[in-house]
C-alpha cells in the first residue's frame, strides 16, 4: 500500500501540534533527533510543544536541561558535529539573546571557519512574537528574527500556518546547517489542513497565499494574518492584493518576491519585530534594488513600534501593527500620484 | 515552631507576621483576579516562600538595594514596597509602580531600594553585583541584595557575579531560594551544585544552606552576610530551602507532583503557621491580636485593589513615553 | 583666561588618542565615570586605548575585570542605575555577543519597563571591524551594528574621525541612556584634527564630509574613508559625489540625509558588514519611504559579503567592500536610464 | 625533574618529548615567520606549556574528541594533527586543515578528533560536552577534553558545561592550563576560584590541581579522569599549574611581568628540560639519542614550512564556499 493509498485527506491540526507531529516523525525515522531544552520533557516545553514525546522517546531523545541556554546550544552544536541532530528549545525567543555568542560565532561558523571539515546540523525553536499572546511584556514578546537574518551561515524560517510549520521543521531537521526555526506564539492555536502522508517544504521557498495584481503584501508568522484580513477588505472595495508569505527569512526567495512586485508595481511589507533595522528594511531594500523600474509607489512597512514592548494593555494595543493600518497603507501604496 | 531566639522586639515580630499575611493576601488576591481575567501576562506567586524575604528584610534600610525576580511581589512588599501602587502595577495602571510598562513580571520599585524584577533568570544578579560596586566606589555603606531562584544556578552568569563580587569583595548577598522546582524540574534533576559552604568557600566567600521557612532563622543566617556585606567584608551566599506551594505561575498545571505532596507541604511546611505558632507560644500574641493582624493585613489589600480599580489606565498616546530617558 | 583663549589651534592626534582624551577629561570632570574591561588597567585594554588612565586615576576608575562579558554588562547597568556612569571595554566587539542578554533585555529597557523610574548611562565600547587589521578571521573581524540599531533603547554611535571619535564619546557618557559606541580597529593610527578646547558632538547628527550634487554616498566608520577616497576619484572623472557621514546609527539623522538625496537624487549605501539586514538596508528602506519620488536610480549598497570572515587574505580581500567597488556603483547609479 | 613511575614504555616516553619538541619548534617557526610578516592575525603560543596536551593526549585514542583555544597549536599536535597542514593553516593555504578558512584561532583538525579552536574564552566547552553527550546518546566510548585557560574560569558558559557534565554524567574531561596570565591580568587578579577539588566536589565530580611540567604528572593524573569518562563515571576538572614563557601573543609588550620573571621561569619550569633530564637519568635515552630526537622534530617542522610555502592560496573566486554545508 503506498503512501498515498493511507488516506491522501488532510486533516485539521493546530499549528503546535504541526510542531510536535515532524518532530515526532523524524525521531521516529532518525534516533539521532533530540529535543534538549527546559522542561521539554513531561511538562511539553514553554508552551506544550513536545507533550507526549518524552513518554515516547524517552530521555534518550527527549532530555529536559538547566537553564543554560549558551551551553545548551554550544552542547548542540557539538553533538551535532559528532552524528546528532539536536532541536534546542529556547522557552521564549528572547531568552536566545543568552545563546547568541554559539549560535552566531560558532555554530553559524563552524563549517565556514573550518573549511567545510564539518557542519550543524541544529534546529534553534524559538516561541516568539505577542499579539494574542498577551501582556507578557518586555521580556517574553519580542520578536528577534532580524538579529539571526544578518549573520551568513544560519538559514531562518517562520512558518505561518500548521502546514508550513510541519513541512519546514521536518527539512530543518535534515538539514545540514544550523537553522533557526521561529514559531509565534500565537499561532500554536490556529488550524489548519494538513496531510497524513509525508512532505516536506523547501527551505527558501515564499509561497503565495493569496493571488491579486494590484499590490504585494509580504508578511510572515502571525503577520500573515493581518495581511490576509486585509487582503480580504481590500478586495471588497475592489483592490486585489497578492499575499506573499516569505517562510524563509534567510535565505530570501528573491524569484517570488520579485515576480509578483514586477506584477502589481507596489508593495506593502509587514513585520511585528520593531521596526528599525528589522527583517521588512532587507526586504525592501532588495526590492529597491531588482525591482526600482517596475515600483509605481515607494516601498512601504507597517511594522512594530520602536518601543520595548509595554505590560499595560492599552499600551500595547498601540505597538504592534494590525489589519486596519494593513488597508490604509496598502490604499495609499495604490493611489499613489 | 520556631525555637530560635532574636534581638527583635515583639512589635517588629508582629510586623514580620503581617508583612507575611500581606504577601499572602496579596498574591491570594492577584490569582483570583488573574483568574477572573482581569491580571493578564503570566503571575508567579511566592506563596510559601514569605518567610525568605521577610526575614532579609528585617536587617536591610530602605536605601539598600534589591534585584529580584518573576517571582518578586514577596521581595518587593518585604522591603516596603506600596501595595497599592504595586497592585496597580499589576492591573497595568498608570498609578503603578511602572506606569503599567512592566507589570508583575518586571516591577520595580526605586524609592524603596528595589531595583526592579528580572524575569530572565538569574538576569537581575549582576545588576545587584553592580549597585553594590556602585556604593563601594561611591563610598556608601548601603548594600545590595540579589534574590534568585534555585534554576538560576544553571546559568552561568551568576558565577560570572559570585566572581566578581569576591574579587571585588562587594557589599553584595546573594539569596538562593531553593523552592524545589523549576517550573516542572526538580531541582536536583538539573542543578548538580548541592554544597554550598564548599562551592562558596572555593570562590573565597561564605555560603550556607539553611532552613527558609522560618523567619527567625533567616533572619538569624541573615544577619551575619549583611553585616559582612555593610562593614565591606565581601558577598556572601545564603542558600534557603523552601517550597512553592501554588503552580509555577497561576493557571500551570502542575504535572510534575502530587497534590499530596502539595497539601503535606501547606500541612507542614507554611511559614506563616510556623511564624504564627511561635508568636502565639511566645505569648507575643494571643489569638485575638492575631485575628487583628490578619484583618488589617487584609484590608490593605483590599484597599490596594480598590485603589488600582479606579486608577486610570495609561494613555495609549504615551506608549513611547520611556523609551529613551 | 577663556577657554578659547588657550589655544584655539588644534593638534593633530590619532583616532586612538582622541578616544583616551575623551575617558580622559570625563573621568576628570566627574569622579563617577569608571571605566571597566579585561586589561584596561595598565595594559591599556585590547588596543591600548586607554592606557596610562590607570596611572593617572587609578583602580577606582579604570579597573579589569575577569573575562565576564554578560556579568560585566548587567554589573554596569547596576552600577548605572545607582550613581555611576560606567564605560565598558568588550575587547572586540564580537564578544559583545555573550552580553547581548544585558544590553539588549536589561540596560536597553529598563527605563521602559520600570516607567521613568530609572535610566541606564552606560558607553558599551566596541572595538569592530576588519580592514588593514587583517587576517585575524572570523571571531575577531565582524561589524555587528546591525544587532544594536535594532533595540529601541539603545543609542548607536559610530565615529569615523578623531574629532568624532571624541566629540562623540564625551556625549555618549554624558547621555542618560545606554550607548553602544563602536571604534574601528583599523582607524586607531589615523590621524585628524582635534581642537584643544572641550567641545561635544550630538549624538543623532550626521556630518556632511564632502559636498557634492550629483550623488550622495552614506558611509559611516572605516567606509568613510572608502568613500572619500572614491569621492575623488569620482571627481576627477567629473563626478560630485556628496559624502555623508550618519555618524550615529540610531537615531538616525533623517533630515540630513533626505535633504541631500532630495538634492542629489542617487545614492549610494556603503557598509563594512554582512550585507544582508545591515543597517544600510534601513537607510535604504527609509529612503525609499521618505524620497521616492526624487530617486533617479535605484538605491544601492556596496556592502560585506554575506560570509563569516575569513582567515587567509585572499578571501579576506573579496569580502570588505573597496573604493573601486564604490566608483562602478556610483557610475551605475549616475548613468542609470 | 620528574619523580613519577609509569606503565610508559620507553619509546613512549622518548615520542613524547619529541612531540613536545615538534609543539615547541612549531611554535618558535611560527614566531619568526610572524615577525616577518609571513604570517598574519594573531598567533599565541604555548611555549612553557607543552607537557599538559602531550600528557593527555598519552591516554587519548584518535577518534577521541578535544576543544582548543586560542592558544592551540600544542592541543592539535599532541593529538596527533599533521604539522604540514597545521603550517599551512597558519599561512592561510588551501592545504591547510581548514583550507586557509581558520587560521591559527580557528584550526581544527577532525581527522583526528579536534573539533576545533576556539578563540572566544571557554566557548569550546559546551562543544566538549555535547559531543561526550553525543557518544553517550550513540553508545559510543569515545571520551571529549576540553582545554582552557585560567581566564575562562570568568566566563559563565563554562559552569553551565560543568553543572550540565555532572548533571548528565558526561564523559568529558575539563583541563585547565593556569598559565599565570589572562592577557596582562595574574590569575588571582580576576579568578577568585582556587580550590578545585572542593569546587568540583561542590557539583558532585572530581577536581584536581597539579603541576603541569612533568608530563609524566600530567599522564598520572589524567589516568583517573580519562578513565572515569571512558566508563561513563562523568566528568572531571584538571586543573594544572603552567607558565606561558612567550607574550600572550607573538608581539605582545608584556608590560606585566619582569624578564626576571619569565627568566627564572624557563630556567626552572621548562618542561621539555625536566622531561629530557629525567630521561637521560632514567637512562632511556643518552646525550646522542636526544639530539637526534631534537634533530628529527625540528626536520619535520622544516618540511612543513616548505609544504606550506609552496602550497596554492586559496582560490580568491571561492570565498563564500563553505558558509552552508
Ligand atoms: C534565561 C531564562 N531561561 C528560561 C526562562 C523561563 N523560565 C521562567 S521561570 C523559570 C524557572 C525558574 O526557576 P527558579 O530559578 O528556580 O525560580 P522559581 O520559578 O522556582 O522561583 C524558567 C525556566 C527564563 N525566564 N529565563
Ligand atoms: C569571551 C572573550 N573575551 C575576551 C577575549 C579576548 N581574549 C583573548 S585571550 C584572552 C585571555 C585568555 O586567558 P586564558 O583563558 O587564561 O588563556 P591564555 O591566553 O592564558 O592561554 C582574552 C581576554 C576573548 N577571546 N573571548
Ligand atoms: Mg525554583
Ligand atoms: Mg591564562
Amino acid at each position: 500500500m503506498s503512501t498515498r493509498e493511507q488516506g491522501t485527506s488532510p486533516r485539521k491540526l493546530s499549528y503546535l501540534l504541526a510542531i510536535r507531529e515532524a518532530m515526532q516523525e523524524e525521531m521516529r525515522r532518525d534516533k539521532n533527533v533530540i529535543l534538549l531544552g527546559e522542561d521539554v520533557a513531561r511538562h511539553g516545553g514553554g508552551f506544550g510543544v513536545s507533550k507526549e514525546l518524552w513518554e515516547e522517546f524517552g530521555d534518550a531523545q527527549v532530555r529536559n536541561t538547566p537553564i543554560s541556554e549558551n551551553c545548551l546550544a554550544g552542547m548542540a552544536l557539538g553533538a551535532a558535529m559528532t552524528g546528532c541532530r539536536p532541536i534546542l528549545e529556547f522557552m521564549f525567543m528572547d531568552f536566545s539573546a543568552l545563546a547568541i555568542d554559539q549560535i552566531c560565532n560558532e555554530a553559524a561558523k563552524v563549517s565556514y571557519m573550518y573549511g567545510g571539515q564539518t557542519n550543524a546540523p541544529i534546529v534553534f525553536r524559538c516561541p516568539q512574537g505577542g499579539l494574542s499572546y498577551k501582556s507578557a511584556g518586555a521580556h517574553h514578546s519580542q520578536s528577534l528574527e532580524a538579529w539571526y537574518a544578518h549573520i551568513p551561515g544560519l538559514k531562518v524560517v517562520f512558518p505561518a500556518t500548521p502546514y508550513d510549520a510541519k513541512g519546514l521543521l521536518k527539512a530543518a531537521i535534515r538539514d545540514p546547517n544550523p537553522v533557526v526555526y521561529i514559531e509565534h506564539k500565537a499561532l500554536y492555536s490556529t488550524e489548519g489542513l494538513v496531510p497524513e502522508e509525508e512532505y516536506l517544504i523547501p527551505i527558501g521557498k515564499a509561497d503565495i497565499k493569496r493571488s491579486g495584481n494590484q499590490a504585494t503584501i509580504i508578511a510572515a508568522g502571525y503577520m500573515l494574518q493581518y495581511a490576509l484580513e486585509a487582503a480580504q477588505n481590500l478586495a471588497i472595495e475592489g483592490i486585489e492584493v497578492e499575499v506573499i508569505d516569505p517562510r524563509t527569512l534567510n535565505p530570501m526567495d528573491e524569484d517570488c518576491i520579485f515576480t509578483s512586485i514586477r506584477k502589481t508595481h507596489r508593495v506593502v511589507l509587514v513585520q511585528e519585530a520593531c521596526r528599525s533595522g528589522g527583517v521588512a528594511a532587507e526586504w525592501g531594500m532588495r526590492i529597491n534594488e531588482a525591482c526600482f523600474d517596475w515600483l509605481d509607489a515607494p516601498i512601504t512597512r507597517v511594522a512594530g513600534a520602536d518601543v520595548p514592548i509595554p505590560y499595560a494593555q492599552s499600551l500595547e494595543n498601540k505597538v504592534w501593527p494590525n489589519p486596519t493600518q494593513i488597508v490604509d497603507v496598502v490604499k495609499n501604496a495604490c493611489y499613489f500620484k | 515552631m520556631s525555637k530560635i531566639e532574636t534581638d527583635l522586639s515583639p512589635e517588629i515580630q508582629l510586623e514580620m507576621l503581617k508583612t507575611m499575611l500581606k504577601i499572602r493576601y496579596f498574591e491570594m488576591t492577584a490569582g483570583s483576579l488573574y483568574k477572573r481575567g482581569l491580571l493578564k501576562g503570566g503571575v508567579h506567586a511566592c506563596i510559601g516562600q514569605e518567610a525568605i524575604p521577610v526575614g532579609i528584610s528585617a536587617h536591610l534600610r530602605t536605601d539598600d538595594y534589591i534585584t529580584s525576580t518573576h517571582r518578586g511581589h514577596g521581595h518587593h512588599i518585604a522591603k516596603g514596597a506600596d501595595v497599592k501602587r504595586l497592585m496597580a502595577e499589576l492591573m497595568g495602571k498608570e498609578t503603578g509602580y511602572c506606569k503599567g510598562r512592566g507589570g508583575s513580571m518586571h516591577v520595580a520599585a526605586f524609592e524603596v531600594g528595589s531595583l526592579g524584577a528580572f524575569p530572565i533568570v538569574a538576569a537581575g544578579v549582576p545588576c545587584a553585583v553592580g549597585a553594590a560596586f556602585s556604593m563601594m566606589h561611591q563610598g556608601k555603606d548601603q548594600v545590595a541584595v540579589a534574590y534568585f531562584g534555585d534554576g538560576a544556578l544553571g546559568q552561568g552568569t551568576i558565577y560570572e557575579a559570585f566572581n566578581l563580587a569576591s574579587v571585588l569583595k562587594l557589599p553584595v548577598v546573594f539569596v538562593c531560594e531553593n523552592n524545589c522546582f523549576a517550573v516542572s524540574t526538580r531541582t536536583e534533576a538539573t542543578v548538580a551544585l548541592k554544597d554550598i559552604p564548599s562551592f562558596a568557600a572555593s570562590f573565597g566567600f561564605t555560603g550556607v544552606r539553611e532552613n527558609g521557612q522560618d523567619v527567625l532563622n533567616v533572619y538569624k543566617t541573615a544577619r551575619a552576610a549583611i553585616t559582612r556585606a555593610r562593614e565591606n567584608q565581601g558577598p556572601t551566599l545564603l542558600y534557603f530551602d523552601t517550597y512553592r506551594f501554588e503552580g509555577h505561575y497561576f493557571g500551570e498545571p502542575e504535572i510534575y507532583r502530587t497534590r499530596e505532596e502539595v497539601q503535606k507541604s501547606r500541612d507542614e511546611l507554611d511559614p506563616i503557621d510556623i511564624f504564627s505558632a511561635y508568636l502565639l507560644d511566645a505569648g507575643m500574641m494571643n489569638k485575638q491580636s492575631r485575628d487583628e493582624i490578619e484583618i488589617s493585613a487584609r484590608a490593605e489589600i483590599e484597599e490596594a485593589i480598590e485603589f488600582a480599580k479606579q486608577s486610570p489606565d495609561p494613555n495609549p498616546e504615551e506608549f513611547a513615553k520611556y523609551v529613551y530617558a
